[in-house]
């Protein structure tokens, strides 16, 4: 089994350094080869995991510069592998012809082999269990996604991405660090093994282990650096990050919190709480998003609020000793892990291949590409309705786990807990009702109707591979979909867990006859041919897209009615011909949404920090030489006395 | 004899470079003059069992950790001088550098690595504290060499504020001699004998010696207070002549303070010494890594990261955990080396430093931004790099002296962290609107910083054993733990 | 196996007819109301039959979308069917059942009724599908809040033996407070008045009308009868809930009949009451209707709090 | 020479040492100040030899020997080269601290350097007089570290620099007398970094704020801009 990790490593290193020795070659042979590489290491991993969940966990170790890293694969690691080497599988397909749109070739060179560190990184951080290797393999996996999203640098706003985001991972690796010295400190060894501290102590480790997952995972608080990262970087690796990254940072909360021995209740509630916040803020703010990529990383940002919800519940849960039920909300938590992972990198590659179609992210220009681009846009609506969780598909099947949990609850004592989980799960709802909106919205404005701008009526379909990775990817969730009552069966039984899902086969059976025998009803009832004419629009016979609703027009019922959130700011500036302002010559009006968390939470104390180090600054940087000697008479003196004081 | 050898040697670099007219010999053999220190001083650590004592009343001894010391100065002086030969031509090319000044320059650069090597193998406090202050002129003279008029205010902030606070170290150093006569009648400054006697010396008094020489070592490696000299003198020197300055320079002022700190540690009054250099160290992480956030000169924010460093290697000396500050010390030569071979290959090709009139330098100089943000990462601390076990361990014993500290020196290494990516993003993305033509860069300015990248990715992977076993015998002799 | 299979096919056949004829009764009895005569109650069939003759007219636009979302709504309408036991419950039921999954279902059809809204590219589809979408996303969580309560009554999450309860006379008292939530949450999903209203083509107030707008021929029909017979399962589950008379009687010819017949009467009073609410009430705003979910949760939201903490 | 001779010359010498010391705080122009440092040096040496004379160790006839020929010849010689060459006017300038205040914090100085030593006096085991002699050892090196920082023209640095050495070579006098390789190599490393800041301070001729002016001639007008 060693072998098979040893053999993974070295294909992933190889995939690393090939593109690189060939920097400068014209053709695109190296690339292809090292990708073909990173699929081969990822149908390894997939092989690998599956044999540890059927079969029993691999531990090793490996040195790295002198110090011994322990790693396991146990069944929490493998599933999470499983999750990163299909997705890591489908980005490699894809970008085999993704990679080409870059206009300079050692950019594509160095994406390739980038992608290769990055997958690498990632499964060594799931597979250490070892709190330095752990750190190793996280900063690591930080700072090769950081270079991702600073990809194509010459555009200003991936600079302050950039930016955003390293600083973003340097304040969540700072607060990982703290909570690994605390354990390290405790426990005495670098290995996870479960530390008891007193109340007050692990209530510290718990708020810095949450702070520094949840930056990385982008829960409320910390999630704005998603919105800015996602969009920036290429969309191969947008799709790893929001589909893989991010699960990583919700594989070490889960990791950590079976560490920590005597868990607190208001821990649960916290991440209960916090969880409803991301889903329903994520998705609000998706919804009013105009540009693609960031609207997909918005609605990043709801499922991990959703996977949050489902953590929050299997600690409130064991705190009020039902391992039952609290087995099936850490079951659905990963389930829809891995479902998200799945349809939000089959939505980014789709969405990938929609801007290099279309030269543009912002919605409003586009339209219309079912008509040239059949396939992808058949791709995204089935990614579509599985995160919108309509039934045949995976989305579906975890959010149904997660509402069973729910109506569960009646079994808990306290009451307060109870009206809690009861306001969330409507919170909940809700969350998943706006989902199908802002992905009704999504799919139609993008794909339907007329193309609003030159590009969307000339956008050619996406070539060959990046349809086939996608297409796996979708082919996926609709096999988990429907087969989920058997896959979650099996795994039941494994792990001594029951859950009462609707068989979902036996449904899907059940409409696909309904459906041919209505099928064949009306053809023989209705009437045969059909006709293609003009959209009705009352009279007018030339329909162009301006008549057309766009995306904002869209949501714009629901930025109203959640005004609250969004605290429109309507700005209208119109200039008259006469100085009564009666005839309207022209004027500009627009609407500016408020950006809480940028303007109220992360610039305060940006500013203080600012302000603090140029005052600082300007103390040091005097011209004379005067004033320095004088700090240096003063610290000697303040010396002197001290010895004065030290010495009896 | 090994002095005789190390003094033919250099005479006759000297001689050769006062009277030879070509630039290029002047460079060759001030190479082969660091090449020569080294290989005499590897085979010295490998052959010989340490100490050896080099003088007969043995003011001159070399044990383990002069002998580390020695080494690191000498791979990043050899660098520097390979990295010299480009960068002086590329100067002279720009005429910002005269004829005498090379003289000038090499003698003093040759004359620098020998009292270098000096101080690193003096045994006797006060010829450390003479060979110090040696090192202080010959960088002054150094700096003064790229004839730009600021160099002359840079340089002399540097001097005065040095010899000043050393004259402080000397009195304190008067007053060590005056401890040590009164165990055992003879007074003696020779640190083996002090370090075997360190027990019977008055505490109180030791102490009082040790601060006072703290405040001048202090001053020598850029501590707070006394650092204001640091970041003028390393931005206005020449790119090769302010990589000697942070890597090596400042390290004597943390070998001589290791020398003092392990004399007082055991004694009574060793807890009172290690909370001082703890507020120090944090001090001067706090004020250089918040000073560095609003910087637009490169340099200048590359000397402050030598400023934060220096504070956080004191920190580490300070809670005692010398392995991985020995090893910091290591990772941080390199590093800050890589840092301003880089900066001075941008320096050449768009003129200045600021931030602002540095354009698209990522097209014109891949393998100087390649190594400026190589090194930026490493000196962050991230895992591939040498930098992050040091850093990682450090902060581990500090957590267990005390949690809130630990909590404050993490966030001022995340402000610095920040800084310096925000500087280097700007630096290396900034798109300048009208064709800027190629800088010929000379190969041997591009050897070092290759050199450099591959020496700190072996580094960050793969501990080398004979390092190790090294790293733990001078920590035994030291600590003896 | 067999009665799971008689259950499918009586209650399919059942729906299917009985769906127009309350499309046609409450127009019959909103224009007796407005002293007008008003339509034969069997208008509705001969319009869905008028419409299956028709050809089907498409818009230049419009993709696969605009030809496949009437196919999926009358799919999806048919199966929730299966769902909602109207005259009896069979013995197993196959995963069916499920409340979660019965909503999601009819979820889907409105998202490919939404979409299909969209596809024609004319201002009205997407006025109506961005309303349907937002209206729709509000209502959600009432709709969970009730399926809560019964879940948490009954302690079971499936139709078939929360009826199989209600049938016995485990009627809940505290469970008539979810009437009226239950009412507002119909009167939203079949498009009735307050809410939207289905008869006027005016862009001010349809909202499910507008996204049907470019459907024609049989689509239309396919269309029509799927929101008739989602109004049906909607009346069904009051019904079953609140008036369990006749239902879930033995299993003989006989009973099925009594209970068809109990039934019968039984949806005809809710369907003239839906009339009679629809001609008192004036439609709102769309910007008011969050006043009235607003209450309709707050309701809800007691009834589920009472259910849980006595 | 009997011994308590030699002890009434110590304190003659120290008492003048402290106030040649304040002469040169309050000196205005710069000719005299370079006097009366040679003078303060000669008082040094004296100080040496009378060592020489009560403990009869040679160390210290060549240490007073040394002091004289370097700090009260050569070094003025050089001072005054440099300031014929720096063309500055006699004018000092002070920063901070007016010649008055300077006296003041002087007095400070000494009293606080009293308090300090007092802590550590048994343990060094010094007679009451060599005592007093450290104190003021210590205190000349502080008051010449004052005079660095409170005066604007480089060569009054330069002394005030100088007069700290002298502080030092006191404080080793008094405390035990250093080896002689070690008081020859710091005399050396003196004369050396003297000459230094003197070629130095010939490029800057005269203050920093000056140089920095004329340097960069715009950079005030910019600011004054900014500042408007």
């Amino acid at each position: 089994m060693v072998l098979l990790i040893t053999a993974v490593f070295l294909i992933l290193l190889l995939s690393i350094v090939i593109p690189l020795i060939g920097l400068k070659l014209k053709h695109s042979s190296l690339r292809k080869i090292s990708l073909i590489l990173i699929m081969l290491a990822c149908l390894i991993s997939i092989f690998l995991s599956l044999q540890v969940l059927l079969g029993k966990d691999i531990s090793f170790q490996i040195f790295v510069s002198g110090t011994a890293f322990s790693m396991l694969i146990d069944s929490l690691a493998a599933f999470f592998i499983i999750i990163i080497s299909i997705v890591g599988f489908c980005v490699s397909i894809y970008s085999i012809s993704y990679a080409e749109h870059f206009e300079s070739v050692k950019k594509r060179n160095f994406l390739v082999s980038l992608m290769a560190l990055f997958i690498l990184s990632m499964m060594f951080v799931v597979i250490s269990h070892n709190l330095l290797g752990f750190l190793f393999f996280w900063e690591l996996m930080s700072i090769s996604s950081f270079l991702l999203v600073l990809f194509d640098y010459e555009k200003e706003e991936t600079k302050k991405a950039g930016i955003f985001y390293f600083v973003m991972t340097q304040l969540g690796t700072i607060f990982l660090i703290f909570s690994f010295i605390l354990i390290y400190i405790n426990t005495g060894t670098l290995d996870f093994t479960n530390t008891s501290l007193s109340p007050f102590l692990s209530s510290i480790l718990f708020i810095t282990l949450a702070i520094g997952f949840g930056t990385k995972a982008g829960m409320v608080p910390f999630h704005k650096w998603l919105s800015y990262a996602h969009p920036a970087s290429p969309s191969s690796i947008s799709a790893l990050m929001s589909g893989v990254m991010i699960k990583v940072a919700i594989y070490g909360l889960i990791r950590f919190l079976f560490i920590i021995s005597q868990q607190q209740l208001w821990w649960g509630i916290a991440i209960l709480i916090f969880g409803t916040i991301s889903a329903l803020l994520g998705i609000i703010y998706a919804l009013k998003e105009q540009d693609l990529k960031r609207l997909l990383a918005y609605s990043s940002i709801e499922n991990i609020g959703i996977i949050l919800i489902s953590i929050g519940l299997y600690m409130i849960f064991t705190y009020y000793s039902l391992p039952a039920i609290a087995l099936v909300a850490l079951f659905a938590g990963l389930f829809h892990a891995f479902n998200h992972s799945l349809f939000k990198s089959l939505l980014f590659m789709t969405a990938g291949s929609v801007v290099n179609a279309t030269h543009t992210k912002n919605i409003e220009k586009m339209g219309g590409l079912v008509k040239n681009m059949k396939y992808t846009s058949l791709l995204f609506l089935i990614g579509a309705i599985s995160i919108s969780a309509l039934p045949p598909f995976n989305g579906f099947v975890s959010e149904l786990m997660i509402f069973q949990v729910f109506f569960k609850s009646n079994s808990i004592s306290s009451p307060l807990i109870k009206l809690i989980l009861m306001i969330s799960m409507s919170l909940f709802a809700l969350t998943s009702a706006l989902a199908a909106a802002c992905f009704v919205k999504a799919f139609g404005i993008v794909f339907l109707a007329v193309p609003r701008s030159k590009e969307a009526k000339e956008a050619k379909e996406a070539d060959k591979f990046m349809l086939v990775g996608p297409a796996i990817l979708a082919i996926l969730c609709m096999v988990i979909g429907v087969f989920s009552f058997q896959i979650l069966n099996f795994i039941g039984e494994k792990a001594g867990v029951s859950f009462d899902l609707p068989n979902l086969l036996w449904i899907s059976i059940g409409t696909f006859i309904i459906g041919v025998i209505a099928y064949l009803i009306i053809r023989n009832i209705g009437n045969k041919h059909s006709r293609v004419s003009e959209t009705w629009g009352c009279g007018i016979n030339s329909q162009n897209s301006k008549m057309e609703y766009t995306a904002s027009g869209f949501s714009e019922p629901i930025v109203t009615i959640f005004s609250s959130i969004y605290q429109p700011k309507k700005i209208n500036k119109p200039t008259f011909y006469d100085s009564k302002g009666v005839i309207f010559k022209e004027g500009q009006a627009s609407l500016s949404l408020i950006k809480f968390f940028e303007e109220y939470l992360y610039l305060p104390p940006l500013k203080m920090v600012h302000y603090i180090s140029e005052k600082l600054y300007k103390i040091q940087n005097k011209i004379d030489l005067d004033s320095f000697i004088l700090y240096i008479f003063l610290t000697i003196l303040a010396l002197l006395i001290i010895v004065g004081v030290v010495i009896r | 004899m090994i002095l005789a050898i190390i003094i033919i040697i250099l005479l006759a670099v000297s001689l050769i470079v006062l009277f030879s007219r070509s630039r290029k010999t002047m460079n060759y053999v001030t190479v082969l003059h660091s090449l020569s220190i080294i290989l005499i001083y590897s085979y010295l650590l490998l052959r010989f069992n340490l100490p050896i004592s080099v003088l007969k009343n043995n003011y001159l001894m070399l044990d383990a950790f002069s002998i580390y010391e020695i080494l690191i100065a000498g791979i990043i002086f050899l660098l520097a001088a390979i990295y010299a030969e480009g960068y002086i031509k590329s100067l002279i090319h720009e005429k910002e550098f005269n004829k005498t000044n090379i003289k000038l320059f090499y003698l003093s650069y040759n004359f620098l690595l020998f009292s270098m090597v000096l101080v690193f193998s003096s045994n006797n406090l006060a010829l450390l504290w003479i060979f110090a202050e040696i090192t202080t002129i010959l960088s002054a003279t150094l700096i003064v060499t790229l004839n730009a008029k600021e160099n002359i205010v840079a340089a002399m902030k540097y001097v005065f504020i040095t010899s000043t606070a050393m004259l402080f170290s000397f009195i304190g150093l008067i007053f060590l001699f005056a401890a040590s006569k009164s165990v055992n009648g003879v007074s003696t400054l020779n640190w083996d004998v002090l370090f075997s006697i360190s027990q019977q010396i008055s505490p109180q008094l030791l102490f009082f010696s040790f601060i006072f020489m703290f405040i001048g070592f202090a001053a020598k490696s850029g501590i707070v207070p006394f650092h204001t000299w640091l970041p003028p003198s390393h931005s206005k020197a020449a790119s090769d002549v302010s990589a000697l300055l942070s890597g090596v320079v400042l390290n004597i002022g943390i070998y001589a303070i290791i020398r003092m700190y392990v004399l007082i540690a055991p004694t009574s009054m060793g807890p009172a010494a290690s909370i001082i250099l703890m507020i120090f160290g944090i001090l001067t992480v706090a004020v250089a890594s918040l000073s560095m956030l609003v910087r637009t000169n490169l340099k200048k924010l590359i000397a402050y990261s030598s400023v934060e460093n220096m504070g956080f290697m004191l920190i580490g000396i300070a809670l005692g955990n010398m392995f991985w500050v020995l090893y910091y010390i290591l990772a941080h030569a390199l590093v800050k080396a890589l840092l301003f071979f880089s900066a001075g290959i941008i320096h050449r090709q768009s003129g200045s430093m600021k931030a602002g009139n540095i354009k698209d330098i990522l097209k014109l100089q891949p393998l100087a931004c390649f190594g400026l943000i190589i090194g930026s990462i490493a000196i962050i601390g991230t895992p591939l790099f040498p930098i992050f076990f040091p850093k990682f361990y450090i902060l581990t014993s500090l957590a267990q002296s005390s949690l809130l500290l630990c909590l404050l020196v993490l966030f001022f290494l995340f402000v610095a962290a920040g800084s310096f990516i925000w500087l280097i993003i700007n630096l290396t993305t900034f798109q300048g609107k009208e064709k800027i033509e190629k800088y010929r860069i000379y190969l041997s300015m591009k050897i070092p910083i290759i050199i450099l990248i591959v020496i700190l990715f072996i580094l960050g992977v793969y501990f080398p054993q004979g390092l190790q076993n090294l790293l733990k015998i001078i920590t035994l002799k030291l600590t003896g733990n | 196996m067999i009665s799971f299979f008689l259950f499918a096919i009586v209650n399919i056949l059942v729906v299917l007819i009985l769906a127009p004829f309350y499309i046609s009764l409450i127009k019959k009895v909103k224009a007796l109301f407005q002293g007008r005569k008003g339509p034969k109650l069997f208008q509705a069939y001969y319009n869905l039959l008028k419409l299956f003759k028709k050809e089907s007219i498409y818009s230049t636009n419009s993709s696969f979308i605009m030809r496949v979302a009437p196919y999926i709504n009358i799919i999806c309408s048919i199966v929730a069917i299966l769902f909602v036991p109207l005259l009896f419950i069979p013995d197993n039921y196959f995963g069916f059942g499920n409340i979660i999954l019965f909503l999601y279902i009819l979820a889907l059809a409105k998202f490919f009724m939404a979409l299909a809204g969209l596809d024609a590219g004319s201002t009205f589809g997407g006025m109506g599908s961005s309303r349907e979408m937002s209206i729709s996303s509000i209502i959600e969580p009432i709709v969970i809040i009730i399926f809560a309560t019964l879940a948490f009554v009954y302690n079971s999450v499936n139709f078939f033996e929360i009826f199989g309860a209600t049938s016995v006379g485990l009627v809940h008292a505290s469970l008539w407070l979810l009437l009226i939530p239950l009412i507002i949450v119909l009167l939203t999903e079949t498009a009735r008045i307050p809410i939207d209203n289905p008869e006027t083509h005016l862009e001010l107030t349809m909202v499910h009308e507008a996204m049907i707008l470019e459907q024609s021929g049989k689509n239309l029909a396919l269309m029509e009868l799927s929101s008739g017979v989602k109004q049906v399962l909607l009346m069904a589950i009051i019904i079953n809930l609140f008036f369990p008379i006749g239902f879930n009687l033995p299993l003989s010819l006989i009973g099925i009949g009594t209970s068809l017949i109990a039934f019968l009467i039984k949806s005809i009073i809710l369907a003239i009451s839906i009339g009679i609410i629809e001609s008192f009430i004036a439609k709102s705003r769309l910007f008011r209707l969050p006043i009235i979910f607003a209450i309709a949760f707050l309701l809800s939201l007691i009834t589920l709090m009472m259910e849980m903490l006595l | 020479m009997n011994p308590v001779l030699i002890d009434e010359l110590l304190k003659i010498s120290l008492v003048l040492l402290v106030i040649l010391t304040t002469i040169i705080i309050s000196r205005r122009n710069l000719v005299s100040l370079i006097n009366v440092y040679s003078l303060h040096s000669l008082v040094l040496s004296f100080i040496a030899i009378l060592f020489f004379l009560s403990e009869g160790n040679y160390t210290f006839l060549f240490a007073a020997a040394l002091t004289i020929i370097s700090k009260s010849v050569l070094i003025p010689i050089l001072l005054r080269w440099t300031k014929w060459h720096m063309k500055i006017f006699t004018d000092i300038e002070y920063h901070y601290l007016k010649p008055v205040s300077s006296i003041f914090v002087s007095l400070l100085i000494i009293i606080f350097s009293f308090f300090i030593f007092s802590k550590i006096k048994d343990y060094l085991g010094l007679s009451s007089l060599y005592y007093f002699g450290v104190i003021i050892g210590f205190s000349l090196v502080m008051i010449g570290f004052m005079i660095i920082f409170s005066r604007r023209k480089i060569i009054v640095k330069i002394i005030g620099y100088l007069v700290m050495e002298n502080g030092v070579v006191l404080l080793s006098l008094f405390i035990g007398e250093m080896p002689l390789l070690i008081e020859m190599m710091v005399l050396m490393d003196l004369l050396v970094l003297v000459a230094i800041t003197c070629i130095l301070g010939f490029g800057m001729d005269s203050s920093m704020e000056e140089f920095h002016k004329k340097l960069n001639p715009f950079h005030n007008w910019f600011n004054r801009r900014a500042k408007k």
